[in-house]
């Protein structure tokens, strides 16, 4: 990836990113950790854009964008009398330490290692070649998957109704 | 939704949308549900009933206006009534029917706005209200022919009605009365039909008729729960009694009941204003005015004030809302010593708590609606 | 300039952007600049037309309704009243924005501004003619799916920061809604994707081209359902829940005044605009027109058909009430979303046959057609007696009338009886 | 300066790190899904960055996406794990009105 344009789109988009990631991190008020969170996001799709994972990406904002932060907005806005509160626990130089310890690590590791990568260029398509794969190589994994959603659907609606009520 | 949440606490009212004036009712909510509903009034409160004691009697009738500002030729009506019965006058005939023709005409035009304004609060973005009007106005032009003023007509009077109505008011609702019909088809098959209505409508807000009873409710409240009652039967006043019109009563107390109970009275009351453009005769419209009287230029205005002999009297009729009483206690002097309004809007209001606990915050507005409340009225 | 040559061709107004660009190619200069420029050209053009078409549905929903509810609409500024909308407009911007001293400050600037993003992006991968798309993206349904999710943040964001009750009711009800809506659009755009095999608006567009046919004429129920969904997605009556003005004062928007209120409230247009266009792309043939495309430009035919499929959205402003949010959300879950399954079902099952007979669409298509109808029909009478839709106690009545005074007609919800059942 | 591997794959491990640490040190059990999304993000990351380049010169593009299929996977997963564990928290929330991980301490409800 050579052109200008993705190089500039790569730097922005990283930089939105991580900023956002960081800015999650040191924001006090979690509504707006959510929403630099969901700037994070955003930043991530875009970055699977410029790996020409259009699938992916878009797929990035319907789950994580429209949903995922949707239901991390209703837990907070649920639970008012738990403050809305985003300070660490006592674990917090335990924390940067291993954090940074992984950072540091991974990163050496990448930079070290000799990938050998072929350079192939983006995909022209993703959409129909997953959708093949899915329904044909991951056939099992697919059903899994979504009986896991079901499982996950039906246990989230068991663990939240309240006691002695019934649906009428 | 079934999520459990905390309760918190919303202020519909005193400015709100639908809360038809300043009513204010202080609902706290979980999610959406109701679970406790307070109402609180008096933002409109103009301490009639006291100020009514210093002034005579003629001078009180425009209070009345001023309670029910929505239908303030019954309110007229059923406060001379109480004086008439108080003093023992009887007004002449034509002016009985005239009583009778501005009521129900003051009934059509304040069933149609409550009509349309709980189409209204079921969310119907202004239309059925824009098209009530249309025809309230129409009714709003025959009273301006016949008094001179459209909302606070002063039109009766202790004794009679203020003056004749003009030749042209005869025309002018004959050609009313044959264009209604066709606009209440209208309003049956777009309101009543209507699948939203119904399905906001009907189950919300269920009064058996035990609970309207014991609350004294009265009018479209009570009959929508089913009892047949309506004092223009039970005790008719004017010439109700000469006049044929059927009781419409709901069977299953919901605010949809009330709303159908409304629309079905709008037709009766064109079936008693055809009987009255019949009947009607000629003649005095004032006892103390004898002649039948020529038009604004040269009239005899009925006298300012009257002697009242001491006493009590309580004069009821059956307004738009339900059962409007006027309670006049006479010590012979100008001003009544004590002059007390049952308004139907302000004890309609009564069982409103318990219909909204439970319900969601759109059905409270839905319910509030069918009651058909005037702030005027409650906080008089 | 050379670039005005291509001009007369006025079926594509693609042809003209490209002279231009050629015209800039020519002057030299990197490779990039041609691309930018295309893209501002794009973006400025959908702008302007986004704003004058606002500014026009404006004033023709005012009339519109106006008619419906027996009276005039605006009349008295400019011929007609036709310059009501930039004074509303200029009142908006010279009103006083208040800003509630509890408000999510930053949050609560954030809002008006975020609303506008999905109701524009979106108009990204609409084709308004022959190639006139800015991104004809291969995953564009889903993209749109994906970009209008992004609503109910915004939505929530400023019914959150508001710190008013109204304003947070009327955004727990949007996400609500939305999330429950989100649904029944991806399933009734699903069907359009499985006739159409592609995802790529352009190609849906020229699917419906070839086969001479439109996709409502395939699949009345997706359209339907797709139609509903957009009502509750761009808040319009009967779905306007989230905002319902009896109930809940303006919703989430209820502490934005001055222009942050006019950001809400072109944004709804624009909304509105996008549904229409997406309505248009994909059930109505989009830019195309039974070969009427040949004579009259392609982007005129697409955006008489969006204007008017918006005045459908105006109409039933103008007619319907209200549902309550729990009689919306089971619609949405009990009703649509079923009816929904069984016609990606069935709509799978036509195009594996077709598919694999390889029968010519002049003989399928009709025949395909004819079974969705009857479905549609079928399942929507079907399901909704079997939901308990046509019990007495959910259908409107009479009242009844009465001589008797003093007795009691009152049966409770779901009984039969008709005359009275005592004296009260 | 042309974008290589090792530009996402760097990219990936800082945002893994700052999701780990929010994981590990967040007092708010909703600040602790965030950081685990935000892993989960990372993770995605890399996938996608390793299916965009290759190793072999000899892989199909469908072998190539199994990268982002495994992606999709994840996403799956990662709804259906971000469902649950904020219907915990509603319930934890509901008995002790707290959703501190610190004060999450009774081992029993």
């Amino acid at each position: 990836m050579e052109d200008t344009g993705s190089i500039v789109a790569f730097w922005l988009l990283a930089a939105l990113t991580l900023g956002s990631a960081l800015a999650v991190v040191l924001i006090r008020d979690l509504i707006r950790a959510v929403v630099l969170l969901i700037t994070s996001f955003l930043g991530v799709a875009g970055l699977y854009i410029t790996l020409s994972a259009d699938f992916v990406a878009v797929v990035q904002v319907l789950i994580y964008v429209g949903a995922i932060s949707v239901l991390m907005l209703f837990a907070i806005m649920l639970t008012p009398r738990a403050g809305r509160n985003n300070a660490e626990t006592f674990f917090r130089i335990p924390g940067i330490l291993l954090a940074g310890l992984m950072a540091f690590t991974i990163s050496l590791v990448s930079l070290d290692t000799d990938w050998a990568v072929v350079e192939r260029g983006g995909f022209e398509e993703t959409a129909s070649a997953i959708g093949e794969a899915l329904l044909d190589k991951y056939v099992l994994p697919f059903e899994l998957a979504a009986v896991l959603l079901l499982v996950a659907m039906l246990g989230a609606i068991l663990l939240v109704h309240p006691e002695g009520t019934d649906e009428e | 939704m079934s999520m459990k949440t905390e309760p918190f606490v919303v202020n519909i009212g005193p400015q709100h949308p639908s809360t038809h004036g300043v009513f204010r009712m202080r609902l706290t909510l979980d999610g959406e549900r109701i679970i406790d509903a307070d109402m609180v009034i008096g933002y409109l409160h103009r301490s009639m009933e006291k100020l009514a004691e210093e002034r005579s009697y003629t001078q009180n009738i425009p209070f009345t206006d001023r309670t029910d500002y929505v239908a303030a030729m019954t309110g007229n009506l059923a406060y001379v009534l109480a004086v008439e019965k108080l003093c023992g006058i009887e007004p002449p005939e034509r002016a009985s029917w005239l009583r009778v023709i501005m009521s129900e005409l003051q009934r059509f035009a304040s069933h149609s706005m409550a009509v349309g304004v709980f189409a209204n609060d079921c969310g119907t973005w202004q239309t059925p209200v824009m098209h009530m009007f249309r025809e309230r106005e129409k009714i709003l032009d025959l009273f301006e022919m016949a008094c001179g003023a459209r909302l606070t007509t002063n039109y009766m009077r202790i004794g009679g009605v203020s003056r004749d109505v003009p030749p042209e008011f005869r025309p002018a609702l004959r050609k009313l009365l044959d264009e209604l019909p066709m606009r209440m088809g209208e309003y049956e098959d777009l309101l009543l039909e209507n699948e939203i209505i119904v399905a906001r409508s009907r189950g919300i807000g269920v009064l058996t008729p035990e609970v309207a009873i014991n609350c004294s409710l009265s009018g479209p409240m009570l009959r929508g729960s089913g009892v047949a009652w309506d004092i223009r039967k039970a005790d008719p006043y004017c010439v109700y009694d000469k006049l044929e019109f059927d009781i419409c009563v709901g069977t299953d107390g919901d605010a949809y009941d009330r709303f159908l109970v409304r629309l079905a009275e709008m037709r009766q009351s064109i079936h008693i204003l055809e009987q009255c453009l019949e009947m009607m005769p000629e003649g005095p419209v004032h006892s103390q005015i004898t002649t039948a009287t020529a038009q604004p230029g040269g009239q005899p205005s009925a006298p300012l004030t009257i002697r009242v002999p001491a006493g009590e009297a309580y004069g009821r009729i059956e307004s738009p809302r339900g059962e409007l009483g006027f309670y006049i206690v006479s010590d012979g002097g100008p001003a009544p010593y004590r002059f007390h309004i049952r308004s139907p809007s302000y004890i309609n209001l009564t069982p409103l708590r318990e219909l909204a606990i439970g319900a969601t915050v759109a059905d409270a507005i839905v319910i509030l609606g069918s009651i058909d409340i005037v702030v005027g009225e409650i906080d008089r | 300039m050379p670039f005005l040559a291509k001009w007369y061709d006025l079926r594509d107004l693609g042809n003209a952007v490209g002279a231009f660009l050629d015209w800039i190619r020519d002057l030299g200069g990197p490779d990039w600049i041609p691309y930018v420029v295309s893209g501002l050209i794009g973006i400025v053009a959908i702008l302007l037309w986004l704003l004058v078409s606002q500014l026009a549905f404006i004033w023709i929903e005012r009339r519109v309704i106006g008619r419906m509810q027996a009276r005039i609409g605006p009349n008295r500024v400019g011929p007609w009243g036709l310059l009501q909308p930039i004074a509303d407009a200029l009142k908006l911007l010279l009103k006083e924005a208040i800003t509630n001293r509890y408000a999510d400050k930053p949050l609560f600037w954030l809002g008006p501004v975020l609303i506008f993003i999905p109701a524009l992006v979106v108009f990204a991968v609409i084709p308004f003619g022959e190639g006139m798309s800015l991104a004809d993206l291969n995953v564009g349904v889903l993209f749109v799916i994906a970009i209008t999710s992004i609503n109910s943040i915004a939505i929530f964001i400023s019914g959150w920061a508001s710190n008013n009750k109204f304003a947070l009711l009327g955004s727990m009800r949007a996400i609500a809604m939305l999330i429950s809506y989100e649904l029944v659009q991806a399933f009734a755009l699903l069907g359009v994707v499985i006739f159409a095999g592609s995802m790529r608006l352009g190609d849906i567009v020229a699917w419906q081209s070839e086969f001479n046919t439109w996709m409502f004429l395939l699949q009345p129920l997706a359209l339907v359902a797709f139609l509903i969904a957009s009502a509750v997605e761009i808040n319009r009556s009967p779905m306007d829940i989230s905002e319902a003005e009896s109930e809940i004062v303006a919703g989430y928007h209820t502490e934005y005044s001055g222009i942050k209120f006019g950001f809400f409230y072109a944004a709804e247009y624009f909304a509105g605009f996008a549904v229409s266009a997406i309505v248009v792309t994909l059930f109505l043939g989009g830019w195309t027109a039974f070969g009427l495309e040949r004579w009259v430009p392609g982007w005129l035919i697409f955006l008489s058909k969006l204007y008017l499929v918006f005045f459908l959205f105006i109409w039933t402003r103008g007619t319907l009430p209200r549902l309550r949010i729990d009689q919306l959300m089971a619609f949405s879950w009990k009703f649509l979303l079923e009816l929904l399954f069984i016609h990606i079902l069935v709509v799978g099952a036509e195009v594996l046959i077709w598919h694999e007979g390889d029968y010519p669409a002049v003989v399928v298509l009709p025949i395909f057609a004819v079974i969705n109808w009857t479905l549609a029909v079928a399942l929507v009478v079907g399901w909704a007696t079997f939901m308990g839709h046509l019990r007495p106690e959910r259908r409107a009545k009479r009242a009844v009338l009465t001589q008797e005074l003093g007795a009691t007609y009152f049966r409770p919800a779901g009984g039969h009886g008709t005359g009275p059942m005592g004296e009260a | 300066m042309a974008i290589e591997l090792e530009h996402y794959l760097i990219l990936g491990a800082l945002l893994f790190s700052i999701g780990l640490y929010m994981a590990l040190a967040k007092r708010n059990f909703v600040g602790v899904l965030m950081g685990i999304e935000m892993m989960f993000n990372a993770v995605n990351l890399t996938f996608i960055a390793f299916s965009r380049f290759p190793r072999f010169a000899d892989m199909t593009d469908a072998e190539r996406l199994s990268g982002h299929v495994f992606v999709i996977f994840v996403i799956t997963v990662a709804a259906a794990e971000a469902a649950v564990a904020l219907a915990l928290a509603m319930l934890v929330y509901r008995n002790r009105e707290t959703i501190d991980v610190d004060r999450m301490d009774l081992l029993k409800w």
